[in-house]
């Protein structure tokens, strides 16, 4: 039998000072309210029950396609939703139900870098500004040191200090991109979540920027929360990936391991629809799934994947396969392998 | 550190950034293509200049009567001619120009800062607070304005300040609605995010975050409300419940001289009031519309 | 295989009071009859310009075609009159659009939307187009077809639009169909049913298709051969395996080696330093002159030519002139 | 401008002498605004169109001009002028007012016989006089008449002008006999009270009376010259000839009040032909003057315009001060700009017109130093801002009007003008009509001084002004008193003799005219504007419509 | 549908009630009795206390709110102070006219309106389009009285064509033609405003519609310009129109008040000012909860029409 991820929880926490990060039976649901009434009619569990552990120094991959929840997983973590239920352990401490007065201290450590270069800077504000506003927040170092360390900054991801007067819109969106990893690097914190980081740049320009982000994690000791769709660029960037289906964890492995030897049908299909690198590999046969990603406001019973699932079976459709660890570090909720 | 696949990043920005263009000077810029709100822009200042220099400029005192000199046409004496009480019209213009000014910038700042207000705190916080204050909004807009306006004025007696304090009351629920819905979608654009996972505060990022790049459709409304409730000066005046003389406005000046008589008679008396109250706000309603253009969001982003 | 469209030196620009920004900027290229011709750029390459002007649609006001020709079957669609061009649109040629959720009308059915292209191009009576409709539904993969004819966009999914879109893009037989980014807005795995979609199409309907896209991974699934343009230029044509096996210039290959892939692990990637360059600045010379890692001084004084380095190869770029293998 | 439309035709003039309102067929005022009038008040004259030469004819119909919807048809419950003046064409009374504003039989056969004790008045009533149903009037109608508004379930507005009268019977068919319970000066004038039909409301409790909209909105049934055909609310109402009437049918076949919102609109409408005669403020006398198609009558209104000053202000208190304040004031000036010099300068509470104005009484002409003499003499020295001083207090006040007046509109800033002249500060300040009679009616008396006019009625009596037991819920706002005056105000009443009550009258209104609470403005003039074909109009000072059976169209 | 509309029906109580109380707070506050002012002054204190007495005026405020109230529960709006008549029939024999008059400038208001702001925005930056937005913004900033004077004595006096004022000639029989005559104006001097408003909004919506993906769709099936715009752009443009046109119409009420003095039209708007001045208060408080009632109306009649139009709308 197959141990669930609390039983791994038990062995994780032997080494408990490897965990920096501890996600544990979240739950976002929105309330969806029905037209100009506004009156909750029912809710989108954008995140149903989500587990997993992102270990110091590692880089986890969080893949999934549109509405499966990775981003609200991201962003009920670093607490911009307020949970619905579960819990978020940073260094062990439940900081899910913290209040904002509390959380502060917390907002040094987890620090995010957004999907959208264009949206994710204030275009009031010049560079930095914007640079120097988590200092001032926190009403750290003296102004000097303040334009010093910004300056810095940017020379780290690969920008001239001397553009701290610029607006957003003078820069190109890698150049944004790199400020809002500037941005997220100010406090010095020890997690950073990647929401989509690179999704919106060019294929050149991606490269740059996962380039510097790769750097920055070993000269800065970081750990990646690094959600993203592209299973090409999560396989690069990350140690360890999970994926999320309509709210719900999925898979979680090693990376070679997840795309070598994937253990979900979801997982399979997933990597089987990533269009091929190059034209000689195109014959090889993939698997294709049928229909959409169902609505998450109502979900399939059972098994959320069940009904797209080349493999399903009839009670993938009446209960709700647990995340159990089949091999070492390779969890999978499926009833296949049960 | 920069890795050489990174090259130099001084010659990427030395390329790219090319010459240094603020956020003010773009809007500036892109204002300054639109040939009607410029124009309109200097007719206004020149129309807010001379009533602002009105003791200075004007060559009679405005409420000075001259009943030997009634209904006088235009001439060198008064350049514009004078009223039904012998008062030199341009003079009386300037002064009126100051107080429907007046009547309109007050009225606007303070429905503004009303509408603002509440709808900054509506939509940034929402729920509970926004569906109370939004069904406030609500009883306000379903009240006939004209029916109130009507009701208040006569209550309160007309003077400019009640007149100003009542617009202020009544008018706010637009530029709430407007701001509220700024704030639906700014609260949740990426960088007020960003500024909430650094810690700060609701009021620093309402304030500080928000409301700055909400401001740019706040601006356009309110150089149309001006211009709006200049009018609605000169309609309640219509109807005897503006600004009360021996105060001149441009809408009792207007509604003075609305007699069969006059129009047949001293023609100037009706037509430069109700000019001074077209082009002023025929250049607010253009300037709006210049900074609507100026101030899209789109602009900067494309 | 006879030639279906050829452009030449095509130049789109657009004008606005202070400058002219030459987005589309001398552009060759052919399309075979049945063949699938991939047009690979990054946002600002001009290669979005390109499908439009084709199409006779560059935005206005603004954009304007200021020289080349559009051979279509022989015929110059530059030189066509509106009235001319309303007849080839839609019919001979068609388009389907990135954005499968803004593309569709949201208050006309699906139904009206397919069968008003029969009814204006086709001439079919309500009746037959609506015949039709259900047909191309059907091989665009919908099950139950009739239901989908009496709805509204908003009740599909993303995928099940884009479906819609190509059954209206095929409905009158075009010669060419024109896809801008036909899955870039999709999930994978729907991109991936679209993909497959379209393979099945091309054949059976045996339109050439252009297939406009940012991702290698689609070219390498559709094309027959790509055209790679960067800063309003092509810089590069060729067959798709070769293109894959050995690229030629050194933009092809910067794109090439900065894709993460899922079937090869790096540790690093190799990257395109800079930024793409916007209309209004492109560099004098090459235009990549300042991404370039081979840049040469005559890169910087000189436009270089597209020439055919190889058989159905050709390259822009000064390293083939002067015979120095891009490989080094 | 507006205004004056909307706030209906008592905004202009407040009328006075409560008792001598009431006459049936004296609308309690005119529509006249602000306007004044200066004809010599002597000729309220025939205006007759000159073609005299055509002689009275039947047939055509007259549309008349009216600013505001009639309320009711019903003089007992009624209180608007649109009304009255309807009511006017409708209705008979006993007695009636003739041009002089002395009253004469209407219904009734001769001058009543009236007791020695003046308690007892004794009325003979035409035979044969139809109502417009074709029912014959008795004594037993006028009684009934008589009687709504006396009865204890009465709850109409009218009650207090009944307050003497004691018992109404019928001697026989024709004679009718009332018996006061003192003797009522006014008495002749509430005896021109409308005689209703008994015969239809007999039988309507009197408690329901007011709201029996079947007669008193929708048919309403008199014996006047002009019989009720319809009513387009808003719109129009519209009377037809009574063919039977009893002295004689009228000329015109149909009349019309056309109601329109504005007085613009009323002279726009006389342009083009669509209303054929209008009240024509003096504000636009000369716009009418050259329509080709109109004749102009005009003739001094019964009223008068004043300044009045709150005598409970410390300010107005002094009478020399009172008497300054009116030798400042050129009201010459004012009559001959603003008014157009339609109006004569007035110098006490009473018309010209009336058999009760006094032949002489103190007058106070324009005379500024005298003014500054008078205001020396009461301690007000100029201060350092040129403003009068007294014991470290400005001379300083507001005068108050209502607005949509333009007339007092522009008084109030002429004031301003004049007694800044002699170091006096005004502020003009204008109100809703609402608002202004709550501020200065009881209790309030919150004003420093009010620019207003008085519509009078056709009774002198002096007592609703000026009495001081008025000042606390009457018209007296300014808080007048003085012994003499109130002595005289208890007694005319009831003395019948017209010269021996004028002689007392005349005593008040010089002392009122010393004493100057009031500073009185002028006697405006009022003007008709009628189509030039219409014959048989007399200029009538308090009722528009008089006599409109004698009107005719002439070719 | 039926049910959102009942529940939005149930919403609109407690805006009316709130509206109600306010109104009669203000209208109570409002200095000057009805009595004073309906009334003759020659009439004595006694009558007049009698008066007030009879209408309950000397009652406590808000006893008299829940008279009001109860009454108007019972379908009972009250008899006019002044005009001695029930309330009900002083409205209904105004509103038919006021109802006309907006439906007719509304009417204008959009034939024109609609058709100049698509033009404009389908030619932007044309001399027509230039012509349009400035004339439309010269709509915007008159002052209508002074529009409706000018226009009267232009065409009524000076070259005759219309009439000066009223609903139609007097005493004639009900005619079309002469109805037309007489509303052409004053439904022009209405609708001026909100056609310049609208000719704007129309605009706007159609730039906005126009650089949609769906009409590069459409333009990429080969139609003719004409039927992308009018076929696949208005629809969509209209939309948003819609709910600004729900929003116009108290303002049309609001705006009737001017032009039914200024056109001796014999409206609830010239009724209300009246009233207003004679502190008329039945009749003050009908009107205002009528248009108020009108105001919500229109927004849900707005919503609706705006989910009949837009497919996306669901209830």
């Amino acid at each position: 039998m197959a141990k669930t991820l609390e039983q791994e929880k038990l062995t994780v926490n032997e080494n408990q000072s490897d965990i920096l990060l501890e996600v544990n039976g979240l739950k976002k649901f929105f309330p969806v309210k029905a037209g100009i009434l506004q009156r909750t009619v029912g809710h989108v569990k954008a995140v149903d029950d989500v587990s997993f552990y992102v270990k110091k120094g590692e880089t986890f991959g969080l893949v999934g396609e549109s509405g499966c929840g990775k981003s609200t997983t991201g962003r009920t973590i670093i607490r911009l939703y307020e949970p619905t239920d579960g819990k978020v352990l940073f260094e062990g401490k439940d900081i899910s139900n913290l209040n904002e007065k509390q959380l502060k201290p917390y907002r040094r450590d987890i620090q995010m870098v957004f999907q959208d270069p264009y949206s994710s800077l204030n275009p009031r504000k010049t560079v930095g500004t914007i640079l120097e506003e988590p200092y001032r927040v926190h009403k750290l170092y003296s102004k000097a040191e303040r334009k010093e360390r910004v300056e810095h900054l940017l020379e780290k991801v690969g920008l001239n200090p001397d553009l701290r007067n610029r607006y957003p819109h003078e820069f190109s969106g890698g150049q944004r991109q790199r400020i809002g990893i500037a941005r997220a690097l100010t406090l010095n914190p020890k997690l950073i979540i990647g929401d989509e980081p690179v999704s919106a740049l060019d294929v050149s320009i991606q490269s740059q920027v996962l380039n510097i982000m790769d750097d920055l994690q070993k000269d800065f000791g970081l750990t990646y929360l690094f959600i993203a769709h592209d299973l090409g660029v999560v396989k690069h960037i990350s140690d360890r990936i999970g994926v999320m289906y309509l709210g719900k964890m999925m898979e979680i492995a090693p990376k070679r391991r997840l795309y070598s030897n994937p253990f979900h049908p979801y997982t399979q299909a997933l990597l089987s629809a990533v269009p091929k690198s190059h034209p000689s590999e195109v014959k090889k046969e993939r698997i294709i799934l049928k229909g959409d990603v169902p609505s998450p406001s109502n979900p399939p019973k059972g098994c959320v994947f069940h009904t797209r699932c080349p493999k399903v079976m009839d009670h993938c459709k009446q209960e709700i396969p647990a995340l159990k660890e089949l091999e070492p570090g390779h969890f999978v909720a499926c009833h296949l392998y049960e | 550190m920069a890795k050489p696949e990174i090259n130099l990043p001084n010659d990427i920005n030395a390329q790219t950034l090319g010459k240094r263009r603020s956020l003010l000077s773009i809007i500036v810029a892109k204002f300054f293509q639109n040939k009607l709100a410029v124009i309109a822009l200097v007719v206004l200042s020149i129309i807010i200049t001379s009533a602002i220099l009105a003791p200075l400029i004007t060559p009679h005192d405005p409420n000075l009567q001259n009943l030997r000199h009634r209904l006088e046409p235009p001439g060198p004496e008064f350049w514009l001619g004078t009223d039904h009480l012998g008062r030199d019209l341009f003079s009386r213009l300037l002064y009126g120009g100051r107080v429907s000014l007046t009547v309109g910038f007050v009225a606007m700042i303070g429905a503004v800062s009303i509408g603002t207000t509440i709808g900054a705190i509506a939509g940034f916080f929402g729920g509970k607070v926004d569906a109370f204050l939004m069904r406030l909004v609500d009883v306000i807009i379903s009240f006939p304005n004209i029916f109130l306006l009507i009701t208040l004025v006569a209550v309160l007696e007309p003077s400019m300040e009640i007149l100003i304090l009542v617009f202020a009351l009544l008018s706010w629920t637009g530029t709430s609605r407007l701001v509220r819905g700024e704030f639906l979608t700014l609260k949740n654009r990426e960088f007020v995010l960003a500024a909430r996972t650094i810690g700060m505060s609701n009021t620093r990022i309402i304030f500080g975050q928000i409301l700055p790049s909400a401001m740019g459709p706040v601006i356009v409304a309110a150089t149309l409300a001006v211009g709006n409730f200049i009018l609605a000066e000169s309609t309640l005046s219509f109807l005897g419940l503006g600004i009360q003389p021996p105060r001149a406005s441009w809408g009792n000046m207007l509604t003075y001289s609305q007699s069969v008589t006059i129009f047949r008679n001293a023609v100037w008396y009706p037509t430069f009031p109700g000019l001074a109250i077209l082009i002023t706000v025929l250049c607010f309603n253009f300037i709006g519309d210049g900074l609507r253009d100026a101030l899209d969001p789109r602009i900067v982003e494309k | 295989m006879s030639t279906l469209l050829e452009i030449k030196n095509l130049k789109t620009h657009f004008f606005s009071k202070d400058k002219v920004l030459p987005v589309v900027d001398g552009v060759d290229f052919k399309v075979k009859k049945g063949e699938t011709l991939a047009i690979v750029g990054e946002s600002g390459s001009g290669k979005s310009i390109t499908s439009l002007s084709i199409m006779g649609l560059v935005p206005k006001p603004g954009g304007k075609i200021v020289e080349g020709e559009i051979l279509f079957d022989g015929k110059d669609l530059v030189q066509l009159s509106e009235n001319q061009m309303y007849k080839v649109r839609g019919n001979d040629i068609a388009m389907i659009f990135q954005e499968p959720m803004s593309s569709l009308n949201p208050v006309l059915t699906i139904g009206e939307q397919i069968t008003e292209v029969l009814i204006y191009h086709k001439k079919l009576s309500k009746k037959e187009a609506r015949q039709k409709a259900i047909e191309l539904l059907k091989i665009v993969g919908f099950a139950r077809a009739e239901g989908i004819l009496d709805d509204y966009p908003h009740r599909l999914s993303g995928g099940m639009r884009q479906r819609v879109m190509i059954a209206m893009a095929m409905s009158c037989d075009p010669k060419l169909l024109i896809a801008d980014e036909p899955t870039t807005a999709l999930d994978v795995t729907v991109q991936a049913q679209i993909l497959e979609l379209m393979k099945d199409l091309s054949k059976k309907f045996e339109s050439s298709i252009i297939l406009i896209t940012h991702d290698l991974g689609v070219v390498a699934e559709l094309a027959d051969r790509v055209i790679v343009m960067y800063a309003g230029q092509v810089v590069e044509e060729s067959p798709v395996v070769s293109l894959f096996d050995e690229p030629l210039h050194p933009y092809t290959q910067g794109l090439l080696s900065s894709i993460p892939k899922l079937d090869e692990e790096r540790k690093r990637l190799t990257s395109i330093a800079g930024n793409v360059p916007s209309p209004d600045s492109f560099p004098k010379g090459c235009r990549f002159n300042t991404r370039c890692p081979h840049v040469m001084q005559v890169c910087i004084d000189k436009q270089p030519d597209l020439i055919e380095v190889k058989p159905g190869r050709k390259s822009r770029c000064f390293l083939h002139e002067e015979g120095v293998n891009s490989n080094g | 401008m507006k205004k004056l439309l909307l706030l209906m035709a008592m905004v202009l003039f407040l009328s006075i002498f409560a008792v001598a309102c009431g006459g049936g067929d004296d609308a309690p005022e005119e529509p006249a605004d602000e306007s004044p009038g200066e004809t010599d008040a002597t000729e309220e004259d025939e205006d007759e169109d000159e073609e005299e030469a055509t002689g009275p004819q039947y047939g055509g119909e007259l549309v008349l001009g009216s600013m505001s919807d009639p309320v009711m048809f019903n003089p007992y419950y009624s209180a608007d002028s649109a009304s009255a003046d309807i009511e006017g064409q409708l209705f008979n009374g006993l007695m009636t007012s003739n041009t002089e504003l002395e009253m004469v039989p209407d219904l009734a056969v001769d001058y009543p016989e009236v007791s020695e004790d003046g308690l007892v008045w004794t009325y003979r009533i035409h035979e044969g006089v139809l109502f417009h149903d074709g029912v014959e009037l008795t004594a037993e109608d006028v009684v009934f008449s008589f009687s709504i508004p006396i009865h204890e379930d009465y709850t109409g507005p009218r009650a207090s002008t009944f307050q003497y009268l004691e018992s109404v019977e019928a001697l026989d068919d024709y004679t009718v006999q009332f018996t006061l319970s003192q003797p009522d000066a006014a008495w002749p004038i509430t005896a021109s009270y409308s005689i209703l039909p008994k015969h239809i409301l007999g039988d309507v409790p009197i408690a329901d009376l007011e709201d029996y909209n079947e007669f008193n909105l929708e048919n309403p049934i008199g014996t006047g010259p002009f019989k009720f055909a319809g009513w387009d609310a808003g719109v129009s109402v519209t009377l037809e000839a009574h063919e039977d009437y009893f002295e004689g049918r009228p000329y015109l076949d149909k009349i019309t009040w056309r109601i329109a919102a504005d007085q613009n609109a009323l002279v726009l409408l006389l342009e083009t032909g669509d209303v054929d005669f209008i009240n024509v403020p003096s504000s636009e006398l000369a716009t009418v003057e050259t329509f080709d198609h109109v004749n102009i009558s005009s003739t001094l209104a019964l009223n008068y315009s004043f300044i009045g000053w709150n005598l409970q202000n410390p300010l107005f208190q002094d009478v020399r001060v009172r008497q300054a304040l009116t030798h400042a004031i050129d009201r010459q000036e004012i009559v001959e700009t603003i008014l157009e010099g339609e109006a004569e300068v007035a110098h006490a509470p009473a018309s010209p017109l009336s058999w009760a104005y006094p032949d002489s009484v103190p007058e106070f002409h324009f005379d500024p130093d005298r003014a500054r003499e008078l205001l020396a003499e009461a301690g007000w020295e100029p201060g350092s801002d040129g403003i009068l001083e007294k014991d470290g207090e400005r001379f300083s006040f507001t005068v108050l009007s209502n607005d949509g007046n333009t007339t007092r509109r522009d008084i109030g800033i002429i004031m301003q003008q004049m007694l800044g002249d002699v170091g006096i500060e005004v502020t003009p300040e204008q109100m809703e009509w609402g608002a202004f009679l709550d501020k200065i009616n009881p209790p309030n008396h919150d004003f420093d001084a009010i620019i207003l006019g008085w519509n009078l009625g056709l009774d002198p009596n002096p007592e609703a002004i000026w009495a001081t037991w008025e000042i606390e819920q009457g018209l007296n706002f300014i808080s007048y008193s003085n012994e003499r005056v109130d002595e005289i105000a208890k007694e005319n009443s009831s003395i019948v003799d017209q010269d021996e009550r004028a002689e007392l009258l005349a005593e008040a209104f010089q002392i009122i005219a010393e004493e100057q609470p009031y500073t009185f403005l002028f006697y405006p003039n009022q003007h008709l504007g009628m189509v030039n074909t219409l014959g048989g109009f007399v200029h009538h000072p308090r009722v528009t419509f008089y006599r409109v059976n004698d009107w005719y169209i002439s070719e | 549908m039926t049910t959102y509309i009942i529940r939005r029906l149930v919403m609109m109580v407690p805006i009316l009630i709130g509206i109600s109380i306010l109104s009669f707070g203000i209208m109570y506050a409002a200095p000057g009795k009805p009595t004073v002012l309906n009334l003759d002054p020659s009439i004595s204190v006694e009558d007049r206390e009698r008066q007030m007495e009879r209408l309950g005026l000397n009652d406590p405020v808000h006893i008299q709110y829940l008279r009001w109230m109860g009454n108007v529960l019972q379908g009972d709006l009250g008899h006019s102070f002044t005009r001695k008549q029930p309330v009900t029939k002083l409205i209904m024999d105004r509103l038919p006219n006021t109802i006309v008059l907006m439906v007719v400038s509304t009417f204008l208001a959009v034939i024109i309106a609609i058709p100049f702001g698509v033009l404009s925005a389908t030619r932007q930056y044309s001399k027509l389009d230039y012509g349009v937005t400035f004339t439309s913004f010269i709509g915007l900033a008159t002052p209508n009285f002074w529009l409706g004077l000018m226009l009267i004595m232009l065409f009524s006096v000076q070259l005759g064509w219309t009439p000066v004022g009223g609903v139609s000639t007097l005493g004639a029989d009900f005619n079309l033609l002469d109805r037309i005559h007489h509303i052409i104006l004053p439904a022009f001097v209405l609708a001026t405003a909100d056609m310049a408003g609208l000719t704007r909004y129309t605009r706007s919506s159609m730039l906005e519609v126009i650089n949609q993906d769906y009409i590069r769709t459409a333009r990429a099936k080969g139609f003719r310009e004409r039927t992308v715009v009018y076929k696949h752009g208005l629809r969509n443009g209209l939309i948003p129109i819609i709910t600004i046109f729900g929003l116009m119409l108290p303002t049309f009420i609001g705006g009737s008040v001017v032009v039914e003095t200024l056109f001796s039209w014999p409206g609830i708007g010239k009724l209300f000012i009246d009233a207003t001045f004679e502190r008329d208060y039945p009749v003050i408080m009908a009107i205002t909860m009528f248009a108020a009632v009108l105001t919500v109306l229109g927004n849900l009649i707005a919503d609706i029409l705006y989910a009949i139009m837009d497919p996306r709308i669901e209830y």
